[in-house]
């Protein structure tokens, strides 16, 4: 029987898969804005699954603004990396170093 | 206050004299500020004799409290007089003797810089000796022990621009502040045990300091006291091993010379251990202590004097000599003998001084004696004094010193008997010493008067820059002015016959009763076969004293007679010569030892201790910690944005692992 | 009025400063407001020193209302025997300071008189605080000014001496405001000085406040091994500024043995005494040897006061038997006011030099008396004060902390006997090189001799120095019931 | 359920008057934009003024089905964030127009932004204050992108947006942990069903708990979730490190207390041990870091992350004596860091931006008033009295010692003397480096001028008086 | 046991396809395994009884999000050999970081089990999910739909203010503040001309004087 553990457990492969996506991209951006994306996913799975073996609504209606809140996100994420793209041409994560120490 | 309104007088007249001459000294002139320094003194020196008069024949004493100065833990310190035959003695020697100096002054300084500061300096001294004969308290004894050396220190310094007056100053203050010390931690000792500081307080207590011993060791509190405030005693008093500043003072003003460094200042040790008799009395130790020192003194620092060229330095080793005579007659329990020397030396030596300094003037500044002789011929009148000051100090019957020595040499032999330690060496040394005064006194008589007028070979070189006149020629020396040689002749003759007049009532203690308590075996050998001085004298020449003092000045003379065989007989001794050239080597000693290795301590703990490890090492080393970290942690902010985040979520996983553990226990 | 005379005391400065600030764009205008303020700072104290009732134990002139009633901090001044005659020094250093800078400090006039006064109001407040949190706010505050005296108008190496002061001083005293936050809570919620000292603590406890009070206090005195910082800030300050650092700031470390650590934590004061006698003694003997070699008059004056200051932390931790020495006690006071008069003075005399040739190097100098012979006589007797000569109030402290020592033991006092021969080595030694001997360069040869105003400081200084010597009765009559209560205070155990 | 709005007016309002504005920049003229500026003022002084209005004293009054809640805490904060979002549109407004930075655009993302703090602050449920803190975090990153063509700018909201994503996806994470240990997202149930049958999943909410923190300190910026701190700091033009560098602070606290206090204060065991540890590591890296710096934007974020962990640290003592001292210290922290960047901003012209330390070289020299304020605002960041920094740390440190807390009010003792020195090198800058270098002083009017003056005596008067304030910090708190 | 299966084939499809996002060389294939990602895990919500999210996700995620991610992909022509530099390198470190948050939270899921607290049945069994969702959300949610649709604002807001670019010739683009703000003044030019009068005209005045 597929229990809640199972979900939970297969969330909790999506969040550390995007934990090493963040990592293990020093190239590339985009794909760190996708490990986020996945990392909601896990999360978003995780209400679901609570939602559905509570049987409480709450935790879909929080996917919803969830899945909203990202979408704006997402579009700031995007303009924001378009106005990098235009200065520094390059989406590169080790070309975005002019900030440190 | 009009009880002690005579005593205040004595205090202030100089005190003020000096304030208003070293204020407005430059607007008021020369004349005015000798006149009102000499009118201050004056004062006080008439005051002086009326207080001798109260004392001696009214026996009208005084000891009571001025103004409170401190008041600690329940206890009272004020500034108080007391006025007792003793004080009076003083304050008749102080002020004479300061009063002969400041008329004196007005004809030696007349061409001077800073010649109404230096009326202001002597008129201050004049003070600060006054406070300290004064005192009837530990306190008020060590302000004026301590302001009379201010004084010193200025008056030797004097001449601010030679190079060789400054160092001899700062030499002379620090030598004496290692005496202070032991002074001031043997003002403590007092406090500590009796709990006051008071004389007459302290002698009621002094069971307390017999019965006690210093904690943590076996020493009986009374001698360790004793022997610091002797110390102390050992500073202001040149006494060996604290000498080495008296010699280099000579770089004073003559009359500072005579009245400072001879007649009064340096006595000041004499006179409190005399002060402090009662005390001194239970501790033989201590006694033996004061022997020592006043025994080498006595003769060692004695003998140097022979081998000195420079005038004054004769003169300074001698009184490096005669203190070690009075301190001999401390360390024998002979007190009141010793005040008896103290007094017939500050004329007599004060004299020598003045005389000294008579001729320098003659000689424009000259002091080497190599470069003197056969002045009698042209001042008669310093050489009459002088010669009578040098009879007085070898020792010769009737002359004011016999009678002193006589009864120093007498004590010697009396507490030898009485198995005093080092009673031995007491009698030896002062022996012995007769021999080397009369040597180096006559020998500078010698030399200074007599035989061949060796200035005229010499030309005045510019070795002495500080030489105001200025002269380069040979000028035919003459009699100084008669602001110089009244004092000398006022002062030839107390130091001819004060002996004669004072030794009754010395040597009974009749002069010093009631202030100075004389050990008791002088007590019962001596105040009971008192004779008169007359047949003193004649007694005299019955003892050996007299003859190894004439047979000094007969070697004196052989020496000055036959040039040549004493530069060989020099030669023979080279190896001592040199010893005794050197000074025993005491000054390398301090200059070369001592000194160099206290600056070199200190460079080493500023550079070591301060600024390599206390700096260097936790300081900036902990600053310098800190910027490296600084350094290195900034480089974790390395700019890559994964990297940020990676640090994100090892701090979630350091948190996981941290809850997990939370979870589980 | 009467019962408001410390907050005057406090106020008129920082308020004359403020107003100096502001209104002080007329230079000469900031220099009249500022010597107004300061005198009138003066006048207050004054009136509070001769109000001062000698014979009553206990707080005096007292005033006590809530400040930040949340934290129960009040606003509590009040002065007893111990504390009043720093509130008077204080005021009158400052005086001088102005006066001292009133020709010499040319740039940033208004911004330097008005620190000044603000130092001053600082320093009187933390001298009459009875609440902790209010000693520890103006102790702290007293940072500020004096980071930009030092900086500002001092010279080559200022910033590293700047940095150096703040940082040391600022370590010490947070660890201070740890341990007064903790006895708050141990007392019941008060930050009330008077309630610590009724406040039962362990022996742990005690000692590690202890610590922390050590080491706020331990640096401002300052003594051996944290006393670094003060050859740098000295030198490197005008000579305003050294002279306040010296006459007032590091007498606020004393004051604060005297009114924290002893009453607050007397068993491990008593414990303890022997390591602050060591240190001290340290001070008293190490520095002096220190100061001998300095080729920097202000350098060697700064060492000078750690050795002289050393006398103070040795009187306040002799105890003869488990009592508090009351000689130590008077005699670390009574070193205090006068080192405040001494060094206020022997920085004056550099300062005046300083001003004339811009060197504070010995080497620069020699003959100096022989140009400016009422300079060299100010100097000889603030050196003489400064090597400790009776009748002058160098002595007065420490021949009482002497005594107090061989009291206790007579290798103690052995030892602090020892700074006769060194102050008296370093300063005349000094002495010696810079004012006497032949002038051997052009800058000395133009020197002129004081000026009015340098005149008047160093003349009241002068007075000052003379009057503690021969008649300090007059400032140790205040103290004796003050001293008197602390001791019996010391006395009690607190475990 | 509560369906009133009434509490809500303030927010409604803020929501139209943004409308207003965007319309406003769209339709109004070039050359009269700085109707903009007075929209945005008035929409905020609006606001000030209608929170007044709806506040009932001693009362909590909800709305919107009591997931928005206005009790006293929220009151205060919200009055004093309008506050500052007021002082600091005067402080930026020469700088937007100088900088020629798109004012309708800026305004109403500031505005957006201040809307998600007021949201977050009267938070009473999980899903409003995610949703709030979204709002405020997107409009924080609008802001800093905003200057686009810079590539510091960029570069540092990129960085900011990727950080803060993954700091909300942490966050939600944990809360949906919470979500599903106790079944509730209203704040008061959650904090209901665990102190009933807390021990049932403790498990589960303890896990839960640690991403929270992980989300909720990342706002705060304690070390390892600072490292956006510095670079944001340093890469966005002053005005939006202004905004984020001093308002936000209230409303990151609030959040933090309406989480961990509101909801999750039977667990504050263990978050209260995690905070300390991340608070150690705050104090030491933030200050320590901090010496380096040269650019004054970045020093002061590091010194931010230093300050924040003596917030961690009041929030650790889990006492009303240490929360109202967070809250004490927040406000303060904001007052004085806006003066800083206030004076910043003043310093800052068209094509010059002053950020470097050297750039303040002398500053006492040519601006005494401005070197003076600066001079308050880093001996109060020091925290030395008497000003209103001290007091600050003051009451932090009490209420660490008063729970026992010895060694980590020792440790950020030690710490903050690490961290005056840095502070004491700017002030050495301005005052004892003699070398002018000419810095200009922008042309800002007298309004802005009185504001900063006002702002920089406010910290002493606080430093003076710190009782008023006080007052109403620990009102806030208790009632 | 269907829906075992299922959920092991759906669960594996997924943990596969997240990997190749992370993994893959080419930005595009990484979107294109995202929406894969998305897919599959609407299918497991689905398998939840969770239809209107299941198909707002596949909607909003794969219909909106994704496709903005891939037109941004394609629109930045990235070079992709250089991207994946130094991906090998790294991956250890990575993979350990994910099994050693794996492994936390597996132990405690796996060990403390979870106990369902508010198991209440089902609050409308009858009505669809979708239904009772908007219920919710239009009553009892209403504020935060409200403060979505802020947020929603403001990304547009901030997307277009960050994006759009003025200075571009050849866009042609409306300013509604010049269309608002333009006078009459401005539109219609009112020119003064000298009146121009035929020559004849002259001619027949001055004939008549």
């Amino acid at each position: 029987m597929i229990g809640i553990n199972h979900y939970l457990i297969l969330s909790a492969v999506l969040f550390a898969l995007s934990v090493m996506g963040i990592f293990l991209n020093r190239k590339n951006i985009i794909v760190v804005l996708m490990s986020i994306e996945l990392m909601l996913l896990a999360v978003n799975f995780n209400f679901i699954t609570f939602s559905s073996f509570l049987h409480n609504l709450a935790g879909q209606i929080f996917v919803f603004f969830t899945l909203t809140v990202a979408a704006a996100e997402a579009a700031i994420g995007l303009a924001i990396l378009i106005v990098l793209f235009r200065n520094l041409r390059s989406i590169n994560v080790q070309d975005m170093d002019s900030l440190k120490g | 206050m009009v009880g002690n309104s005579l005593y205040l007088t004595i205090i202030l007249a100089p005190l003020i004299s000096s304030i208003i001459v070293g204020l407005f000294g430059f607007a008021i002139g020369k004349r005015a500020s000798h006149s009102l320094a000499i009118l201050g003194v004056f004062i006080s020196t008439v005051c002086s004799y009326i207080v001798l008069y109260k004392v001696q024949v009214l026996d009208l004493s005084y000891n009571g409290p001025l103004y409170t100065w401190l008041q600690v833990g329940g206890q009272t310190f004020s500034v108080g007089l007391l006025v007792d035959s003793l004080t009076s003695i003083m304050l008749v020697v102080v002020s004479s003797v300061s009063l002969m100096v400041h008329i004196y002054t007005i004809g030696y300084m007349a061409h001077e810089e800073g010649y109404q500061r230096f009326f202001s300096y002597i008129s201050l001294f004049t003070f600060m000796m006054f406070m300290l004969v004064l005192s009837n308290n530990f306190v008020q004894l060590f302000f004026g022990w301590e302001g009379v050396g201010l004084v010193s220190y200025l008056l030797i310094g004097f001449y601010i621009k030679r190079e060789t007056a400054i160092f001899a100053n700062l030499k002379a203050f620090l030598v004496n502040r290692i005496g202070d010390l032991g002074f001031l931690l043997g003002i403590a000792m007092v406090l500590a045990y009796t709990g006051t500081l008071n004389y007459s307080e302290v002698f009621t207590q002094l069971p307390v300091l017999l019965n006690s011993t210093l904690p943590g060791t076996d020493w009986n509190v009374m001698t360790v006291t004793c022997i610091l405030l002797f110390i102390g005693a050992m500073g202001k008093s040149a006494q060996f091993p604290l000498h080495v500043w008296l010699p280099d003072s000579m770089e004073g003003p003559t009359p500072i010379s005579a009245l400072i460094h001879a007649a009064t200042m340096v006595t000041a040790g004499i006179f409190m251990v005399a002060r402090l008799s009662p005390m001194y009395n239970l501790s033989p130790t201590a006694l033996g202590v004061i022997i020592v020192a006043g025994g080498i003194n006595c003769l060692f620092l004695g003998v140097l004097g022979i081998i000195q060229n420079d005038i004054k330095r004769v003169v300074a080793y001698s009184t490096l000599s005669q203190l070690g005579y009075m301190a001999v007659a401390l360390g024998c329990g002979a007190y009141s003998v010793a005040i008896f020397h103290l007094m017939t030396h500050a004329f007599f030596k004060g004299l020598l001084f003045l005389a000294a300094g008579s001729v320098i003037m003659a000689m424009h500044h000259e002091q080497d004696m190599r470069k003197m002789g056969g002045l009698a011929k042209y001042m008669p009148i310093t050489y009459i004094t002088m010669v009578i000051g040098s009879l007085a100090l070898a020792g010769i019957p009737p002359f004011a010193g016999f009678f002193s020595k006589d009864m120093i040499l007498e004590s010697a032999k009396v507490a030898f008997e009485n198995g005093v330690p080092g009673g031995w060496f007491a009698v030896f040394t002062v022996y012995a010493s007769i021999i080397v005064t009369g040597i180096y006194s006559f020998r500078l008589i010698f030399m200074t008067f007599h035989g061949e007028e060796r200035f005229r070979h010499v030309s005045h070189d510019d070795n002495h820059s500080h030489d105001s006149h200025g002269h380069h020629h040979v000028v035919e020396p003459k009699e100084s002015p008669w602001v110089v040689t009244l004092p000398l002749v006022l002062m030839a003759i107390p130091s001819a016959i004060i002996g004669y007049l004072g030794y009754k009532g010395f040597v009974s203690d009749s002069i010093l009763a009631n202030s100075v308590t004389n050990i008791s075996w002088y007590v019962e050998h001596i105040q009971n076969e008192v004779g008169t001085p007359l047949h003193m004298i004649l007694e005299a020449f019955t003892e050996l004293p007299v003859y190894l003092a004439i047979g000094g000045i007969v070697i004196a003379f052989i020496a000055h007679k036959n040039p040549k065989k004493t530069a060989s007989f020099v030669k023979a001794i080279n190896p001592i010569y040199i010893v005794l050239e050197r000074k025993f080597y005491m000054d390398d000693l301090y200059i070369n030892l001592f000194a160099p290795v206290g600056r070199g301590i200190g460079r080493f703990l500023w550079n070591i201790g301060d600024i390599v490890i206390i700096d260097g090492l936790i300081v900036n080393g902990s600053a310098k910690v800190v910027g490296w970290y600084s350094r290195v942690l900034r480089k974790v902010q390395s700019g890559y944005v994964n990297s940020y985040a990676t640090f994100m979520v090892l701090g979630v996983i350091l948190l996981l692992t941290f809850c997990t553990k939370l979870i589980f226990s | 009025m009467m019962h408001n005379l410390i907050s005057l005391t406090v106020w008129t400065p920082i308020v004359a400063g403020i107003i100096v600030l502001f209104f002080g764009k007329n230079e000469c205008l900031a220099r009249y407001l500022a010597l107004l303020g300061a005198i009138i700072g003066f006048i207050f104290s004054a009136i509070i020193f001769f109000k001062f009732d000698s014979n009553f134990s206990g707080i005096q002139f007292e005033e006590n209302i809530p400040w930040i009633s949340q934290l129960h901090i009040n606003y509590h001044f009040g002065v007893d025997g111990i504390s009043m005659p720093f509130l008077l020094l204080n005021n009158f250093i400052t005086v001088l300071v102005i006066l001292a800078g009133w020709r010499v400090i040319k740039h940033k006039v208004a911004l330097y008189n008005s620190m000044f006064l603000l130092m001053t109001g600082f320093m009187s407040a933390v001298f009459g605080a009875l609440d902790a949190i209010l000693f520890y706010v103006f102790f702290e505050a007293m940072l500020i000014p004096m980071y930009l005296i030092i900086g500002v108008w001092g010279s080559s190496n200022r910033v590293y001496a700047a940095f150096k002061f703040f940082l040391y001083t600022l370590m010490g005293s947070l660890l201070m405001l740890v341990a007064l936050i903790y006895l708050y809570n141990v007392s019941g919620n008060s930050f009330d000085i008077f309630t610590y000292y009724r406040t039962p603590l362990t022996m742990v406890a005690q000692i590690l406040i202890f610590v922390a009070f050590f080491f706020s206090f331990a640096v401002k005195v300052p003594m051996w091994p944290v006393h670094t910082w003060l050859p740098d800030a000295h030198p490197e300050a005008p000579t305003g500024g050294s002279i306040v650092l010296a006459a007032i700031t590091l007498k606020i470390g004393g004051y604060g043995f005297l009114r924290f650590v002893l009453p607050i934590v007397p068993d491990a004061s008593r414990f303890l005494a022997p390591l602050m006698i060591t240190l001290s003694l340290i001070a008293i003997v190490y520095i002096g040897l220190v100061a001998i070699v300095q080729k920097d008059m202000k350098k060697l004056v700064a060492y000078s006061s750690i050795s002289h200051m050393g006398f103070v932390t040795l009187g306040t931790f002799l105890f003869v038997g488990p009592i508090a020495s009351v000689w130590g006690l008077q005699g670390a006071i009574t070193q205090m006011i006068s080192h405040g008069f001494i060094a206020a003075a022997m920085f004056m005399c550099i300062g005046v030099m300083y001003d004339r040739v811009h060197s504070r190097n010995i080497a620069d100098y020699g003959g100096v008396a022989t140009k400016m012979p009422i300079f060299a006589t100010f100097f000889m007797l603030f050196s003489m004060a400064n090597s400790g000569l009776p009748g002058t109030s160098g002595f007065v402290g420490e021949f009482m902390v002497i005594m107090a020592s061989v009291q206790n033991n007579f290798i103690y006092g052995l030892i602090a006997a020892i700074s006769l021969i060194l102050g008296a080595a370093f300063t005349l030694w000094m002495y010696k090189r810079v004012m006497f001997g032949e002038v051997n360069n052009h800058h000395v040869e133009e020197m002129k001799d004081v000026n009015g105003f340098e005149f008047v400081v160093l003349a009241l200084l002068a007075v000052g120095v003379l009057w503690m010597g021969l008649y300090p009765e007059i400032f140790v009559s205040k103290m004796q019931v003050g001293v008197h209560d602390l001791v019996v205070q010391v006395a009690n155990s607190k475990i | 359920m509560n369906i009133s709005l009434f509490a809500a007016i303030p927010e409604i309002f803020m929501a139209a008057m943004i409308v207003v504005i965007l319309l406003l920049d769209a339709f109004v003229a070039d050359n009269k934009k700085h109707l903009n500026t007075i929209f945005t003022l008035a929409a905020l002084i609006g606001g000030y003024i209608l929170q007044v209005y709806v506040f009932i004293p001693g009362q909590i009054q909800l709305a919107f089905g009591n997931m928005f809640i206005l009790d006293s805490l929220a009151q205060g904060m919200k009055l004093f964030t309008y506050i500052l979002a007021i002082v600091t549109v005067i402080y930026i407004k020469h700088y937007i127009n100088d900088k020629k930075i798109m004012k309708g655009e800026f305004y109403a993302i500031f505005l957006f932004s201040i809307l998600g703090m007021l949201v977050m602050i009267s938070a009473n449920n999980l899903l409003i204050l995610y949703v709030g803190l979204e709002l405020l975090s997107l409009a924080l990153y609008g802001l800093v992108a905003l200057n686009r063509d810079s590539t510091k700018s960029t570069e540092a909201a990129m960085k900011f947006f990727i950080l803060g994503a993954l700091a909300s996806g942490l966050l939600l994470y944990g809360i949906s942990f919470v979500f599903g240990a106790t079944g509730e997202l209203q704040l008061d149930k959650v904090f209901q069903a665990i102190s009933t049958n807390g021990s049932q999943n403790a498990g589960l909410l303890v896990f839960g708990l640690v991403f929270i923190v992980a989300g909720l300190v990342f706002k705060l910026g304690l070390v390892p979730f600072h490292m956006w701190v510095p670079d944001v700091y340093e890469g966005s033009q002053l005005a939006a490190t202004t905004v984020i560098g001093s308002v936000t602070k209230l409303a990151s606290v609030v959040f933090i207390i309406r989480f961990l206090i509101g909801g999750l204060v039977m667990l504050s065991h263990d978050w209260s041990l995690m905070l300390s540890m991340l608070a150690f590591l705050s104090l030491f890296i933030g200050n320590i870091v901090a010496i380096a710096q040269t650019n004054i934007k970045r020093l002061l974020g590091y010194s931010t992350v230093a300050h924040m962990a003596f917030i961690a640290f009041g929030l650790m003592t889990v006492s009303v004596n240490g929360i109202s001292a967070v809250v004490f210290y927040t406000i303060v922290y904001a007052i004085t860091a806006l003066a800083g960047f206030g004076v910043l901003l003043f310093l800052s012209k068209d094509g010059f931006e002053c950020e470097q330390i050297d750039d303040l070289r002398g500053l006492n020299k040519s601006h005494p008033v401005y070197a003076g304020i600066m001079l308050l605002v880093m001996f109060s960041l020091a925290g030395i009295p008497p000003l209103a920094g001290f007091y600050a740390k003051f009451t932090i440190l009490q209420a660490l010692v008063e729970l026992g807390y010895i060694k980590s009010a020792v440790f950020a003792v030690v710490l903050s003397l690490i961290g005056a020195f840095y502070y004491l090198r700017i002030v050495k800058v301005m005052y004892f480096d003699e070398k002018d270098v000419g810095l200009q002083v922008a042309n800002v009017g007298l309004l802005p001028r009185v504001a900063l003056f006002i702002n920089g005596g406010l910290l002493l008067l606080i430093g003076i008086l710190p009782s008023g304030l006080m007052n109403i910090c620990t009102q806030m708190i208790t009632s | 046991m269907v829906t075992s299966v299922f959920f092991y084939l759906f669960a594996t499809i997924l943990i596969l396809s997240a990997l190749r996002v992370i993994t893959a060389k080419n930005p595009v294939h990484a979107v294109l395994f995202l929406v894969l990602t998305f897919v599959t895990s609407s299918c497991l919500w689905l398998m939840l009884n969770v239809e209107f999210l299941a198909l707002s996700l596949i909607l909003v995620y794969v219909g909106a999000v994704m496709v903005l991610f891939l037109f941004v992909v394609m629109m930045l022509d990235i070079d992709t050999e250089t991207i994946r530099n130094g991906f090998w390198k790294n991956f250890p470190l990575a993979l350990l970081l994910g099994l050693v948050i794996l492994t936390e939270m597996v132990i405690v899921l796996v060990t403390k089990p979870i106990v369902i607290t508010g198991s209440a049945p089902p609050v409308y069994p009858s009505v669809s999910n979708g239904i009772q969702l908007g219920w919710l959300m239009y009553t009892e949610y209403s504020y935060p739909v409200e403060l979505a649709s802020m947020v929603l604002l403001l990304g547009l807001v901030v997307a277009v203010a960050l994006t759009l670019r003025k200075t571009n010739k050849n866009g042609k683009y409306q300013n509604i503040s010049q269309q608002v703000n333009t006078e009459s003044k401005g539109r219609v030019k009112m020119v003064k001309m000298k009146p121009v009068i035929a020559k004849s005209m002259v001619v027949e005045e001055g004939d008549s004087k």
